[in-house]
């Protein structure tokens, strides 16, 4: 192989790395959406949340498995904390609100993990194993990214089952369209919108974890995922679970190849995409309700 | 008495529109809520089942006060809703916006009254050829059946019916009507509201009619024909 | 000479056909009522003229000009006004507000900037005006969501008429009110129409036989029967297709 | 007539006021009142988007930082280039921003109008930061002649001197808060007001609202602009992480909300709160985000309808009790 087509491949792999950590990030966002209508601006400070408790376990026990554990619960279980207690009381009050709530949560978020951890970039060790390349007819690839890319097809496998053949999945894609209607049925919804959202941060959760080593943790982590996965929820169609995905690995490829070719118009790549797609569909691509 | 509701009194921001309203179904009844447009006749269903908050007044059923009750422990007790517009789950198979409405997920096997899938599509027919389409892809009349029978999978002994009728083929009208007579003989009550009032007065056990948010006359179906003058009033256009 | 004709209008939503074919002829000055069943296409057809929906196929012509596909706003530039089924005011602003839009849009005043719209004094009494002429002089301060339901109608239909169209259309303006609000509203409406083009979708058959010189019934997107009010009554397929249906 | 006696009382006292204020407080307040009038003119242009046409602009940074960009970059690439077109360059360029954006942005409301808005201001955020030879990333423009105010043959006043800015400052705020209140008050201003309560309906009455929605943009981000050029020339100093971060957008939301969006007035009262509020914090803590978020939770927690609207509230309470009495 020439290397030339290694290094489109390499590239490749990147992209598919980052794609499905930003579809494990976007999927919590855009069910959350669909379900509640909520517009969660501090999704991704769970993200990174997740990557300062994952530092601190490690610093701890030096287990990154153990981490990768603990840290997304963790993640999840402040996410339900603030929908039992801040998000659910202001929900009268309609998407306004709802959305300004979460900005505020953000900057406390971001500004407690300051207080707490510092400002200072933290390496994350790859677990052992995980940290050499592996070579495959004649080109090598990161054993992490291609451990990463498993592992959010595991996930992705797991939420799949989850929706489609479980009585939980099936009130939740119902609730999608119509959550008044649910809890109409006998459907104790308000506990729904706690378990789904405290479900959607464990995903920014575990993703956040998976992501520490590869961008080390600091308090502007969550910045570039958190924006991209708000244009995979915008352009793939609010509470959208295909059109996430699809969109997350596009982004993904995107990003990695606009890198490699014109490095200073990548970020501007995926905003001009999104302005475009919106322009056409405003409620992108798979998106059916505004 | 089934359900008494009295004094209810609701708010949408600050208009005022249910003012005092009072109602009850009595076990196996079917009993119309009549009125024009605009005069508080789903507001009312809604404030029963909890989808909209009612400010003061009582919603008794079975003897228990479930006034502002989240709307799932309302259909906990025993209520079933049919709203409006059907509002069946678009993305979701005929099969799957049943198996929604059972009660906790599971159908109780020790109870042989309980409603399944079989006997739900022992009512409506039509619904069961139609199984494994996605809701979006039913008729009118067919997702207004599939609404029902949502409803009855839960088990209710009340069911409370937002304008069966409303925007079906008229061949379809009578359809829906008997199959609502044909739920009530089972023994579910059945609170309705409907503007065809041809449907509403052969169905009906028992009458309410609605003036401006609050109740203009209660009564049963003859006593309403014998005033033409209240029916004129409040209702013919 | 007709004011408005449509030539073969078909429209679909996806698949769905719900106009099939339909040539309306409507003629100046006259008080034009179509009346069909629920789901005939009554409001759709209303919608592709008056420019929510461009047809799928069909034309159509308002005061002898092409006016196929154009948009509400300019339709309503050259002389089409029109009232909602479903009460479509602007609920948080006053009544007195609410009538003043349709002012300001009769004087062509849009982009103006440099004056206060309180202090012009003949946008003001003018508005009264119309207030008084529609009884709502009483709620002029009221912002619109807190009208009885009846006085909501009322300024639903008044607003498509400030603008002072020359063709008036009305989506079911006496649905749901009583009878006595109904009988208000028809004088209203003849009061307020004088001399101007009136199409009317309406259930009410005394409305209707009172207030129209012509009738149109659509059964199933199509237009079945078209004539005075004396023929309709006796067309057989009208009978069947609606007249049948409504009497209790 | 006595009402407008009261009226001029009242602008007199406030003006007279003004006036005095630096000399009573001293420079350092004198520069936190100009700070707040910058935030409190920027808040409002937001208000006239939420409050008033009923969509939430998650971005309107890009509105206020490129007119501070352009600001900086004219005074400091043109020689001499004077003081109140410095100020129209600012103003100039948030018009012109809100024009290329507006085909897009009219047609959407909603989540997706907020969506779009923040998109296009991290857009204009990270263009910036790449292209360093011209914003000069986050170390910004700054060092940049502040000219003098400058009526030749008249009158020549050193803007480089606090106390005179302030006054200059607070004259054009002043002036352009009186125009948007104008603006509000017009026929134009009504229609604005009737897009947010039924924007379908605006286009049946004969306006189009496409182009409604495009003048109340334009005139949004014009003033807003304006308000980032007024910056410019105050910090003497613009850099991306001041004028176009997230943080930038997020300020005037929260000033609208905290003083109620329903009234030309309660930004205003949001950003003088705010802007007391980070006095007081900074004698405590350097944790200034921290604490605005705590303020939006608690507002939006406990407040919905703003200072103004509670106000409102307990004199709508004290009124009602005074009647009973």
């Amino acid at each position: 192989m020439s290397p030339t087509t290694a290094m489109y491949v390499a590239q490749a792999i990147h992209g598919l790395a980052y794609g499905m950590l930003l579809f494990l990030v976007a999927s919590g966002l855009t069910i959350i959406f669909g379900m509640m209508g909520i517009l969660n601006l501090a999704h991704a400070s769970f993200f990174m949340l997740s990557g300062y408790f994952c530092y601190t376990i490690i610093t701890l026990t030096g287990d990154f498995w153990l981490a990768l554990l603990i840290a997304p619960v963790g993640a999840g279980i402040c996410g339900l904390l603030v929908e039992r207690f801040l998000l659910r009381k202001v929900h009268v009050q309609g998407h306004l609100a709802e959305l300004l709530l979460t900005v505020g949560l953000m900057l406390v978020i971001l500004e407690v993990v300051k207080a707490g951890w510092g400002t200072e970039s933290m390496m994350i060790k790859m677990p052992n194993g995980l940290d050499g390349l592996i070579s495959v007819a004649n080109m090598t690839y990161p054993v992490y990214r291609l451990f990463v890319i498993g592992l959010s097809l595991v996930v992705l496998g797991i939420m799949a089952l989850i929706l489609y053949k479980t009585r939980l999945g099936m009130i939740v894609r119902a609730a999608v369209s119509d959550a008044d209607m649910v809890s109409a049925l006998g459907i104790n919804t308000p506990l729904v919108f706690m378990v789904v959202f405290g479900f959607g941060t464990w995903l920014a959760g575990v993703a956040g974890v998976v992501a520490a080593p590869l961008l080390t943790v600091f308090p502007g982590m969550a910045d570039q995922i958190g924006m991209d996965a708000f244009v995979v929820v915008v352009v793939g169609g609010f509470g959208s679970l295909i059109g996430a995905f699809v969109v997350a690995l596009f982004l993904g490829e995107l990003n990695a190849y606009g890198i490699q070719f014109i490095p200073r118009l990548a970020p501007v790549l995926m905003f001009a995409f999104m302005a475009i797609v919106l322009a056409f569909k405003p409620m992108g691509f798979f998106g059916e309700r505004e | 008495m089934l359900l008494e509701v009295k004094d209810l009194n609701t708010y949408y921001g600050e208009s005022h529109v249910l003012q005092d309203m009072a109602l009850s179904v009595d076990e196996g009844e079917l009993v119309a809520l009549l009125g024009r447009n605009g005069m508080g006749k789903s507001t009312t269903l809604k404030s029963i089942m909890g989808l909209v908050k009612p400010k003061s007044g009582t919603v008794v059923y079975k003897g228990k006060d479930i006034a502002g009750y989240p709307p799932y422990k309302v259909a906990r007790v025993g209520i079933g809703y049919v709203p409006e517009e059907r509002r069946i789950f678009p993305n979701l198979p005929v099969l799957d916006n049943l198996a929604i409405g059972i009660k906790g997920g599971k159908i109780d096997k020790g109870n042989p009254d309980a409603w399944t899938v079989d006997r739900v599509f022992k009512h409506f027919p039509a619904l069961k050829a139609r199984s494994g389409q996605k809701g979006s892809h039913l008729s009118g009349g067919e997702q207004q059946m599939l609404s029902i029978g949502r409803s009855l999978m839960g088990n209710p002994e009340l069911i409370m019916v937002d304008e069966p009728t409303e925007g079906l083929a008229p061949f379809l009208v009578k359809e829906v009507r008997d199959m609502l007579e044909d739920i009530n003989q089972t023994g579910v009550s059945i609170l309705f509201v409907e503007h065809n009032l041809k449907v509403a007065m052969s169905l009906a056990h028992r009458l309410y009619l609605m003036g401006n948010a609050c109740l203009a006359f209660t009564g049963t179906v003859e006593e309403l024909d014998a005033q033409p003058e209240i029916r004129a009033k409040y209702l013919e256009v | 000479m007709n004011i408005l004709e449509t030539e073969g209008l078909y429209h679909d939503f996806t698949g769905l056909l719900v106009l099939f074919d339909v040539n309306l002829e409507v003629k100046e000055g006259e008080r034009h009522a179509i009346i069909g069943p629920n789901g005939a296409g009554k409001t759709t057809l209303f919608n592709v003229i008056t420019g929510t929906y461009s047809p799928s196929r069909g034309r159509v012509t308002f005061k002898g000009k092409e006016v196929t596909g154009w948009k509400p706003h300019k339709l309503t530039r050259v002389g089409m006004g029109r009232s909602f089924q479903i009460t479509s005011t602007f609920s948080r602003l006053t009544t007195f507000q609410n009538i003043r839009m349709g002012i300001l849009s009769k004087r062509r005043i849009r982009f103006n900037l440099f004056r206060k719209v309180d202090k012009m004094q003949n946008i003001t009494e003018e508005t009264d005006d119309v207030l008084k002429r529609i009884n709502l002089d009483g709620e002029r301060n009221l912002p619109a969501s807190m009208l009885s339901y009846g006085k909501h109608r009322s300024l639903e239909i008044s607003m498509a008429l400030a603008t002072d169209p020359d063709l008036v259309m009305l989506d079911e303006p006496t649905a749901g009110m009583s009878r006595d609000e109904t009988h208000n509203a028809v004088e209203l409406i003849r009061r307020l129409t004088e001399g101007k083009t009136m199409v009317i979708i309406e259930h009410d058959m005394d409305v209707v036989f009172s207030l129209a010189d012509r009738i149109t019934v659509l059964h199933l997107g199509r237009i079945v029967a078209s004539g005075p009010p004396g023929e309709i009554r006796e067309n057989q397929t009208v009978k069947d297709a609606y007249l049948g249906e409504v009497e209790v | 007539m006595r009402n407008n006696l009261s009226r001029w009382i009242y602008w007199v006292v406030g003006l007279v006021i003004l006036a005095i204020y630096p000399q009573v407080v001293g420079i350092y307040y004198t520069n936190v009142f100009v700070g707040f009038a910058i935030f409190a003119l920027y808040a409002v242009t937001l208000n006239l988007l939420l409050g008033y046409m009923g969509v939430l602009s998650f971005g309107h940074a890009m509105f206020f930082g490129v007119g501070a960009y352009s600001t900086a970059l004219a005074l400091t690439h043109i020689q001499g280039f004077p003081l109140l077109p410095a100020l129209l360059v600012g103003g100039l360029a948030g018009a012109m921003l809100a024009l290329i954006l507006s085909p897009l942005l009219v047609r959407v409301s909603g989540t997706a109008f907020a969506m779009l808005t923040l998109a296009f201001g991290q857009l204009i955020f990270v263009l910036a930061l790449k292209y360093r030879e011209v914003t000069g990333g986050e170390d910004g423009v700054g060092g940049y002649p502040t000219p003098s105010f400058n009526i030749p043959g008249v009158v020549s006043i050193d803007m480089t001197d606090q106390i005179n800015f302030y006054y200059f400052a607070v004259a054009v705020i002043i002036v352009c808060l009186w125009v948007l209140w104008f603006y509000t008050k017009t026929p134009f201003g009504s229609l604005v007001v009737g897009v947010r309560d039924n924007a379908m309906r605006i286009d049946y009455l004969g306006f189009k609202l496409s182009h409604t929605k495009a003048v109340n943009l334009i005139v949004s981000g014009c003033f807003a602009g304006i308000a980032g050029a007024i910056y410019a020339l105050f910090q003497n100093l613009v850099s991306t992480l001041g004028v176009l971060d997230i943080g930038t957008s997020f300020a005037p939301i929260l000033m609208a909300y905290i003083g109620g969006l329903g009234s030309f007035f309660g930004p205003i009262v949001g950003s003088g709160i705010l802007h007391l509020l980070e006095d007081v914090t900074f004698r405590i803590t350097e944790q200034i985000e921290l604490v605005n978020g705590l303020v939006f939770i608690l507002v939006v927690l406990y407040a919905p309808m703003g200072i103004v609207g509670l106000l409102r509230q307990a004199k709508a309470k004290w009124f009602h009790k005074e009647k009973v009495s």
